[in-house]
């Protein structure tokens, strides 16, 4: 049976090693931050200019000028810091932030990513997705499987605008987890009941099974 | 030496506001906005203005208001989601949008600042964003070339300030000000409390005033929250 | 997450200090330096270091111990005056000398922690230090195209860090401490103190902690003065 | 009569204007603090991470990590800010630095200036000064009017290495104060009793009085 949402958000939890830094992109990357264990001392970077992000606040400790990059009110841990864009992008850019974990829209067996807009819809601009797919030292997208019409989202070459080439490290869908590998995708797990048909029928490239 | 205007609409006068200026605003979202200075540039009326920020304005409101006022044709910017204003006037071809990475953005803001002619960056190689522009090959990376911004005007908000011009923001209010700062001719800090030069530590000023024209206290802020999110306090998991 | 080391020499065991390897230092003439690691970089004797660092010590003090110690066969710079060590294995051919504007030194060490591939600047255009180099006009004014420096460790001294390894300087001791530590593969960090996560604001952070991967109290400091100048209490003009 | 040094170095100081930033350079400029008009309020910049700095301490004040770009042990003025040195040369390259004041070697009449290095002498290194000489708004040069083997220091072309094409403003020597002005001099004041002779004997380029 395919993973829940929360089974994805969990799974892409456990990439999470205790002492880096994260980023968690805007949408159900951001869930990530509910699942990590409690023994895991990461750091979460916000890129608006915030590492050390804790949780929500509680209602009383709400403060407008600490914010995360999806704009909602959030909280500094100890050992937290602020910084400016210029720094923030540095840090991201210069390989500082370990680990990334973003949507997406399309992943290419080649690692390629279209994560940040649809030709013909209304267009939202790129935010700091294409820093932190490109810069990030390792990326971890986190999507369905299928888009809504059934076509695959896990593709030979993508089809929609680029965020960034040959980024992507790892993909979490509903189906498993599956690792782009030049010419094909590697499924290095896979939820449990799911079979390689149903994979293989859901996905736009060659997929290696191990 | 101070720097100090009684009111924004003193630090905004004639010797600054002009159709057709270029602006650059601080802040991210609706978040640590320069709202008065926004105000009276938008009583003001100075129109063909671009605008060069994060965001312009969100939900109506910030930068927004001068979308609505029509006193802006073209926004230089990074993400342009949950602002029904813009959206509109783009789709309309009445306002002109150049988007940004976010980083290739605040990067740019800088190099105007820092007297920088421009730089290589590998974040946009490969997008739409390098088209047109000059590719070159380094070290085994691909890295796509990137201009310098400047602005006529930066407006930023910030929490603590001197009459030297010397800034403190707080906490995430920071993002792109001081680069914002440092790019533009005149820039005018509205903040929210102003003490005597010296309160500030020299070890604790987030912007040195040399980058800051003029200054003015403004106590009053709206603080927009976009998003309050918010956990339970007992009972709940944290 | 605890960056914390017992000692500089814990700090910079096998894994960080070989032969050959590009180190950073912090630190402007003798004020701000990391006194502690630079002694057990001198007492590990690794050599044939690059040594990226404004001046390479003064007066026989500092950097200049490993120059005597014969462990430095290059130094990326702006300024060598005073230091008769450097000087004397300049002019022996032993030690080889890259002289950079101070600015440049700066931005390349920048633009190799922040990502970015190269850059044009206006300084150096039309000196030696533009010879070989790819000029181009932009907007009415020359610029010579620099490369990013990068280097396999820094050495920096803060005045109190916690164990995330986020840091703060003492005035001038800051110089080019943060960029370095952004452009190393392992930075290094002594602070005069050590304290708990969080006593820090997240406001009052000179460095964030992402920057520096291991951190050592060092209490103690020779804080060498180079020119101790002092004006008459009183009596005199102030 | 010629200028004494505190006569060269009274009037560097007098180019300096209230509410400015200004950056002495190490040597005879350094000395120009001295002299600044109690009124006029201005912000001395040093290039190693300080704005705002004050006169040299009191001996009990004294501060080894405080100290200017010469290493002299110096104070910060109530105003005053720290930072480091990629933020201090953005502050001179990107042109916020409104005055710089140096020493000198050569001047040429087109701006041009050496003063960094002298081929055959032990070499030091240009530390700032090619960046303060290529990104102040304006830089006056002090200096002698002619080398201790009488050679020309206000040169129709430069001979010595080049700290910076262009870039001076206006030279203080102890015969006068001098412009560059393309392929000459313009003299805009001069000691008491010095005349056109013993100035145009001591330049290397056409000087016009004014």
């Amino acid at each position: 049976m395919a993973w829940s949402r929360d089974d994805m958000v969990k799974r892409a939890a456990a990439e999470i090693r205790g002492g880096t830094i994260v980023n968690l992109g805007i949408g159900l990357p951001t869930e990530v931050a509910n699942f990590i264990p409690p023994g895991v001392d990461v750091l979460l970077h916000s890129e608006n200019g915030l590492l050390g992000m804790g949780p929500f606040p509680y209602d009383d400790e709400v403060d407008p000028q600490l914010i995360n990059a999806g704009k909602q009110t959030v909280t500094a841990k100890p050992g937290a810091s602020t910084f400016d864009s210029a720094l923030s992008f540095a840090m991201i850019r210069g390989g500082h932030v370990d680990l990334a974990i973003l949507g997406g829209l399309e992943v290419a067996c080649t690692g390629d990513l279209a994560n940040w807009t649809v030709p013909g819809k209304l267009i939202t601009g790129m935010g700091g997705a294409m820093d932190l797919a490109a810069g990030a030292k390792r990326v971890v997208v986190l999507q369905s499987h299928v888009a809504k019409d059934g076509k695959p989202k896990l593709v030979a070459r993508v089809t929609l605008p680029v965020t960034a080439l040959a980024c992507v490290h790892r993909v979490i869908t509903e189906l498993g987890v599956f690792d782009p590998a030049g010419d094909h995708f590697v499924c290095i797990e896979r939820a449990a009941g799911v079979g390689d048909d149903e994979i293989m029928r859901g996905t736009g490239a060659p997929v290696v099974f191990r | 030496m101070s720097k100090v205007y009684p009111s924004v609409e003193a630090a905004l006068d004639d010797a600054v506001l002009r159709d057709g200026m270029r602006i650059m605003s601080g802040g991210f979202g609706l978040s640590g906005n320069a709202e008065a200075c926004i105000e009276a540039i938008a009583r003001r009326g100075v129109k063909d203005l671009t605008i060069i920020s994060n965001n312009c304005g969100n939900q109506g409101q910030g930068l927004a208001v001068l979308l609505k006022n029509r006193q802006v044709k073209k926004v230089i910017c990074s993400f342009i989601g949950g602002n029904p204003d813009l959206a509109e006037q783009y789709l309309a071809g009445t306002v002109d949008v150049e988007l940004n990475p976010q980083g290739t953005f605040a990067e740019r803001i800088r190099a105007g600042g820092a007297g920088i002619g421009g730089f290589f960056t590998p974040t946009g190689v490969g997008t739409v964003v390098a088209e047109g522009k000059e590719l070159r090959q380094m070290n085994g990376r691909t890295y796509v070339f990137e201009t310098p911004l400047r602005a006529d005007l930066a407006i930023v908000r910030a929490a603590v300030g001197d009459r030297y011009g010397n800034l403190r923001f707080h906490r995430t209010s920071r993002n792109f000000s001081p680069v914002m700062a440092m790019a533009a001719d005149v820039t005018v800090a509205e903040v929210d409390e102003l003490v005597e030069p010296g309160a500030i530590d020299p070890d604790d000023v987030h912007l040195p005033g040399l980058f800051v024209k003029r200054i003015v206290e403004v106590r009053e802020h709206k603080n927009v929250i976009e998003f309050r999110t918010t956990r339970p306090r007992s009972g709940g998991v944290s």
